[in-house]
């Protein structure tokens, strides 16, 4: 296993000086990249180093550092190693390069980053709805994104539930019991 | 006998079929649609009871909200709802269609259906186990018979006020005319 | 002069005139047109009695024209469906090209096929019916280049049998020394029993190619589709029928002194069973309305030909009154079809839908045609499926009735494809525009299914001709012992009685009509086919809803077997074998006269060597 | 006795009788599956109660004219097959049309209804509707031709077409004719399973697959028109059957058990059979069933 990570970290530092790894315990190792290297590491684990299986697309929001990290899990049936390539992006412009040629599948998810994120792909050619229909708020998946407000405003609510948003500390005011205190931290 | 007592006369009897035959329409949006099926089957045999499962909204005479409602399901729901002919019934089956449940917060989810359709009963639950599912169904054959299930009729003098609602969830507005 | 010149007189005259009037005044050559098929119909029917016949002489043979009880029967067909076709004719070909020599070659056809009617011998026959293909050939190529090879394949089969028949009367003619029909019917009893087998089976391939039977059918389906609508209705109506003309003669007048229980008969029953049942599956499976009718008409005329080759009383009045039948529904769909073409320019299931509140005659018209087709009671259909099926149990024929039924019931199939695909399903906004076809094409239509409709009740109307044409062949009467005025009975003295049966469909129908439309009738209101139960979704305008591709797939997928041998590759096949061989025969005919030479002394040597041996 | 106003009255009591009883089978039906099936069932009169609250639907729409015609025609159909078949023996019953038409007549009055159900589901313009469709007319052409071999053989073995007269056999010799002519009877029997529409071959209206195919947009008075002409139709059939085959009946009790008898056989064939598809269901009726409606000529041909 290791020998073949560090064959593996060796490959890609070869062609990508810019990648780092970061090695985790177990089967998974770490690649974090520019996002114009994206289509092309990709292309190299895929056709050179028999990473032909495409996992998973996840974006997060780092709110805090202004930028989405996008993360491309791929995974090499021969090598038993699931391979993360991790790259950051700017929040306020988010732009990647598409990658719906390497594999059909990633159209997928590029749309639904698109809508649930507002992250452009360069060339991704769909249409512009996906999952909401007639949506015309900001991305709702991103965490500047006030879901309760939004909620408030969109939806009806019905009484009763407002105290109810702690159900611990509803009882608690209703019944007059204590909250333990191995519970608290459970707590809101 | 006069024109009023024969109407009465003949609302009972009516009233009396509608309560024994009930054909559901069981819109399966959310996990509740996994209790239909012990509901209808050999443990519970809800088919005892007259209820049946209809297959398009046209025969049916309970549209049935297994769960929670997204606001792109609520669109069909609607419709379905307004394709179902005269003398129809909603039920709201768990607590998703009552308060919003778990998803109380969702940005996608609806959390009051009455706002949206009139509903004759609730089911209350997270999931209701099918007793409660017959015992709902056994609300509403009391309303029914006691001609108090009148949801549909409620819908047809308020519907200004129900567009109105459903207008703000669908924005984009393409069905057709209000047909029972 | 006699009445009987003047009619053909007038036909021909018509022809030329209505061609030649296109450059002066459509509207002239419309007028023309439909008096020079009216008229002659008109005189004939008020002039020309049962038994009148003219003699002359042509080239030093003797001629002779006049008409049968028999022919008569025809004679409504030809003329009857021909003056309503000619009606529709002027509405279908408004605004469209070659008008003249549509108007030429369709009363050229009619002309023709009156004149096979009238002919008592065999040289006449043979002249018209050949101007009777030709004139039916050059109606196919009329959409020009394309329909070529289909023409081609039209034209051979007809030569095909127009050789076999004027083998059958050079033969006749060597037996009987003249050439009339009557002279060779009584002379053939005697004759001995080789000539007895050839002359019918050299005169069934004649015919049996224009009646389009089972392995001389595969010209017609396309040749059906490819004429002009207007002209097919009469193709198929009318011209089919003269095969079956010529082969109840044969049948009747020639088969019959053949012993009894021969296997002639039967191979021919079952040849038109087997007819019906290919030509039903092959029928579901078109996509085109063209397509599906002509493999209709394929099969209605195996129907047909089984009732005539059983030869019973019973089937024969059945053969009979089917075809008469036949030429009356089919004709009115083939209308349907072209004024659907007409409106739409398209005839493809696939393609047009939801016409029913567009075009709602020509809807009306259909589904008479369609009912009587499938042979449903109340309408006409029936009344003929019911006497076929009672010959064929009456005379013990238990498994072609099987076969027959089989393909009658898979009938329904196409019958429901055809009145689904074009007027039922969605409404596309494609086809919002359309609107009913002119009355001129709509009429004749309408008055056509009426017919079925009265025949279905007063079959009695029709059956009476048909039995004194029997007659005329030497059968007894059959009034009262196998039909009514509104009853029919079979061999065995059960019986339908048809007028309280119809009293009684459509008083059910009235009632529950009325039951339908007075509970909730203020409520009631229209809605488009968009809005229907789709699972909550709202169908857009453009989303196209209609199930028309692979319509029948699980029926076909059943019958797969059945269908996967398709004789048009036999065909084919031979085709290709005889290129080969001519491509051989060019090789020794090189075009040299050297070579030539050589060949006809070989030749000569061959001979003589022969003749040494043989009379050495 | 002859006056119009007699016939009328013969044909509504008739009707009535067949609508009364076809209910109670379905019903029945329901309740015996539902014992099968280990559950309590519905009530025996629960069609009834169905086809009230049907009655008192509102159907506010329709698809255009032919949707409105397609029930009537169905009822023409089943009425008409009333009318033919004779209820009781010896005339103890009206006779209606009982000798105005014969066995050939009734076969193709029988395919007037499906006919009409099918231009009726078409004008609605639902797919699945037309899908329904033509799964029900390929399936009926399947088991048309063992119900024709079966009716064939009887009509050569008594050389007659009338159903009165194949009666009259059976009241002279005594014997019914599924003893006398025992391959019909199992051709006729086997063909009866796909006429009733009972698993196996209950495609046609798969309720979840295809919406209850042709009647996917009738509800209200529509769906209460074809639910008692099926009613009327499925009584109407299984009095041809005892006719038939086991010497019709003498008075209305004996017909209501022998129909019953009958009418067990295609529902509890039903009850313990997953579902066929459309062209296994042909090739299933092309199969067996054929062979025994073969076996049936040939048996009345040669015997």
């Amino acid at each position: 296993m290791e020998e073949i990570k560090a064959n593996l970290i060796k490959h890609i530092k070869n062609s990508f000086h810019t990648a780092q790894e970061v090695d985790f315990k177990g089967n998974r190792l770490d690649f974090i990249v520019d996002k114009q290297c994206i289509p092309s590491i990709l292309t190299y684990l895929k056709d050179r180093l028999g990473y032909i299986h495409l996992s998973h697309i996840t974006c997060v929001d780092w709110l805090e550092d202004g930028e989405f990290e996008l993360i491309y899990i791929v995974w090499s049936p021969e090598e038993k190693i699931k391979v993360f390539v991790r790259t950051r992006i700017d929040r306020e412009n988010p732009v990647m390069p598409n990658i719906d040629m390497i594999w059909p599948q990633a159209h997928t998810y590029e749309r639904e980053f698109r809508e649930l994120f507002g992250i452009q792909f360069e060339g991704l050619v769909a249409p512009d709805e996906f999952i909401l229909e007639d949506w015309d708020g900001p991305p709702p998946m991103r965490r500047d994104f006030d879901t309760a407000a939004y909620t408030a405003e969109t939806f009806f609510e019905r009484p009763g539930r407002e105290d109810a948003q702690d159900v611990r500390e509803t009882i608690t005011k209703r019944s007059g019991e204590e909250i333990p205190d191995f519970a608290k931290k459970y707590s809101r | 006998m006069n024109d009023r007592n024969s109407q009465k006369i003949v609302d009972i009897i009516q009233n009396w079929s509608r309560k024994h035959s009930i054909w559901v329409l069981a819109y399966g949006t959310g996990c509740g649609a996994i209790e239909i099926p012990p509901t209808m089957t050999s443990r519970y045999d809800a088919e005892r009871l007259g209820v049946r499962g209809a297959a398009t909204p046209r025969q049916a005479d309970v549209l049935l909200i297994t769960g929670y409602l997204t606001t792109k399901t609520l669109k069909r729901v609607i419709r379905v709802y307004e394709q179902m002919q005269d003398p129809k019934y909603v039920i709201g089956f768990g607590s998703c269609t009552i308060n919003g449940g778990m998803y109380y917060d969702s940005y996608n989810t609806i959390k009051v259906l009455d706002k949206y359709l009139p509903v004759d009963v609730y089911i209350n639950g997270c999931m209701p186990r099918p007793e409660s599912v017959l015992s709902g169904f056994g609300k509403l054959q009391e309303l029914i018979a006691d001609g108090k299930a009148n949801g549909a009729q409620k819908y047809k003098d308020n519907l200004e006020w129900y567009r109105e609602n459903q207008k703000k969830i669908i924005p984009n507005w393409v069905m057709p005319d209000y047909n029972w | 002069m006699d009445i009987i010149y003047l009619i053909f007189l007038i036909f021909l005259a018509g022809a030329i005139i209505s061609w030649l009037a296109g450059k002066v005044n459509h509207v002239l050559q419309d007028i023309l047109f439909l008096a020079s098929v009216i008229v002659p119909s008109v005189l004939f029917y008020m002039n020309v009695s049962v038994g009148q016949e003219v003699h002359f002489q042509a080239a030093g043979i003797d001629l002779s024209w006049g008409i049968t009880a028999f022919g008569w029967i025809f004679s409504l067909i030809v003329l009857g469906l021909g003056s309503l076709a000619a009606i529709y004719s002027v509405g279908f070909m408004k605004g469209k090209e070659r008008r003249g020599y549509f108007y030429f070659n369709y009363v050229l056809s009619i002309m023709a096929m009156l004149g096979i009617l009238f002919s008592r011998d065999l040289v006449s026959f043979f002249i018209f019916w050949e101007i009777m293909t030709w004139s039916s050939y050059l109606m196919v190529i009329y959409n020009g280049q394309h329909t070529q090879s289909i023409g081609i394949k039209y034209f051979i089969f007809s030569a095909i049998g127009a050789y076999a028949m004027l083998t059958a009367i050079v033969v006749a003619h060597s037996v009987t020394g003249n050439f009339m029909i009557a002279d060779l019917i009584t002379a053939y009893p005697v004759l001995s029993f080789n000539l007895q087998l050839l002359i019918p089976i050299l005169l069934l391939v004649g015919f049996g190619v224009k009646a389009a039977l089972m392995p001389l059918h595969v010209w017609a389906p396309g040749a059906y589709s490819n004429s002009p609508m207007a002209y097919t209705s009469v193709f198929s109506g009318a011209l089919s029928k003269m095969g079956v003309y010529g082969l109840t003669i044969v049948m009747l007048s020639m088969i019959s002194h053949l012993p009894e229980g021969f296997w002639f008969r039967e191979v021919l029953a079952w040849m038109g069973a087997i007819t019906a049942a290919v030509g039903t599956l092959w029928a579901i499976k078109q996509d085109d309305a063209k397509k599906l009718l002509a493999y209709s008409s394929v099969a209605q005329l195996g129907y047909i030909v089984t009732g005539i080759a059983v030869g019973t009383e019973l089937s024969i009045l059945a053969g009979l009154f089917l075809a008469v039948m036949h030429a009356i529904f089919k004709s009115t769909l083939f209308m349907a079809v072209g004024a659907i073409e007409r409106q739409t320019g398209t005839t493809n299931f696939t393609e047009v839908t939801g016409l029913i509140r567009k075009m709602p005659w020509t809807f009306l018209a259909s589904l008479m045609s369609i009912i009587a087709l499938a042979g449903i009671p109340p309408l006409g259909g029936f009344v003929g499926k019911w006497m076929l099926y009672e010959s064929l149990i009456t005379s013990d024929h238990f498994i072609m009735i099987v076969m027959v039924f089989f393909s009658s019931t898979a009938a329904f199939l196409y019958c429901y494809k055809f009145l689904f695909g074009f007027f039922l399903g969605q409404e596309e906004r494609e086809w919002a525009h359309v609107k009913e076809a002119p009355a001129i094409m709509v009429v004749p239509m309408v008055i056509l299914a009426g017919l079925s409709f009265v025949l279905g009740t007063f079959p009695g109307i029709l059956l009476k001709p048909i039995d004194a044409g029997m007659q005329a062949l030497g059968f007894a009467s059959t009034y009262q012992h196998l039909w009514d005025t509104s009853i029919i009975l079979n061999g065995w003295g059960n019986q339908v009685v048809l007028q309280p049966i119809l009293y009684a469909i459509l008083g059910i129908f009235v009632i529950f009509v009325v039951f339908l439309t007075l509970k909730g009738y203020k409520n009631t209101r229209y809605v488009t086919t968009k809005d229907i139960s789709s699972s909550g979704e709202v169908p857009k305008e453009h989303e196209n809803l209609t199930f028309s591709v692979n319509f029948f797939q699980p029926f076909m997928r059943a019958v797969e077997p059945a269908m996967r041998r398709q004789i048009d590759r036999y065909y084919n096949g031979f085709a290709n074998g005889l290129e080969a061989l001519f491509d051989f025969t060019r090789k020794i005919y090189t075009g040299n006269g050297q070579t030539y030479a050589i060949y006809v002394i070989l030749f000569l040597i061959i001979m003589l060597l022969i003749k040494n041996n043989i009379f050495g | 006795m002859d006056s119009i106003w007699y016939k009328i009255l013969g044909a509504v009591v008739s009707f009535i009788v067949a609508f009364i009883v076809g209910m109670t089978y379905m019903g029945l039906s329901r309740k015996i599956t539902a014992r099968v099936q280990n559950r309590k069932g519905p009530p025996f009169y629960q069609n009834f109660i169905d086809a009230m609250k049907l009655y008192s639907k509102s159907t506010a729409i329709h698809h255009g004219v032919m949707q409105h015609f397609g029930p009537a025609f169905i009822m023409v159909s089943s009425v008409m097959t009333l009318m033919i078949v004779p209820v009781l023996n010896d005339g103890r019953w009206f006779p209606n049309l009982n000798f105005q038409g014969d066995l050939i007549f009734l076969l193709y009055i029988m395919v007037f209804g499906p006919l009409g159900m099918a231009l009726g589901a078409g004008q609605t313009g639902n797919p699945n509707s037309a899908i329904g469709v033509t799964r029900g007319l390929s399936q009926m052409v399947g088991f048309e031709i063992p119900w024709v071999m079966a009716l064939v053989a009887l009509m050569v073995q008594f050389r007659t077409t009338s159903i009165v007269d194949l009666m009259d056999v059976q009241a002279q010799s005594g014997t019914w004719l599924m003893f006398t002519s025992p391959f019909a009877f199992i051709a006729a029997i086997l063909a009866m399973l796909g006429m009733f529409r009972y698993s196996p071959f209950d495609i046609v209206g798969a309720p979840t697959e295809l919406a209850s195919g042709p009647m996917s947009e009738n509800g209200g008075k529509y769906l209460f028109t074809m639910m008692s002409s099926g009613s009327v139709f499925a009584f109407a059939k299984l009095t041809l059957y005892v006719d038939l085959f086991m010497g019709g009946a003498d008075n209305l009790i004996v017909l209501v058990l022998k129909t019953f008898a009958i009418y067990l056989i295609p529902m509890l064939y039903g009850v313990v059979s997953p579902r066929y598809r459309t062209e296994q269901a042909i090739r299933y009726f092309w199969g067996w069933p054929t062979f025994f409606g073969l076996m049936a000529i040939l048996y009345a041909v040669f015997f």
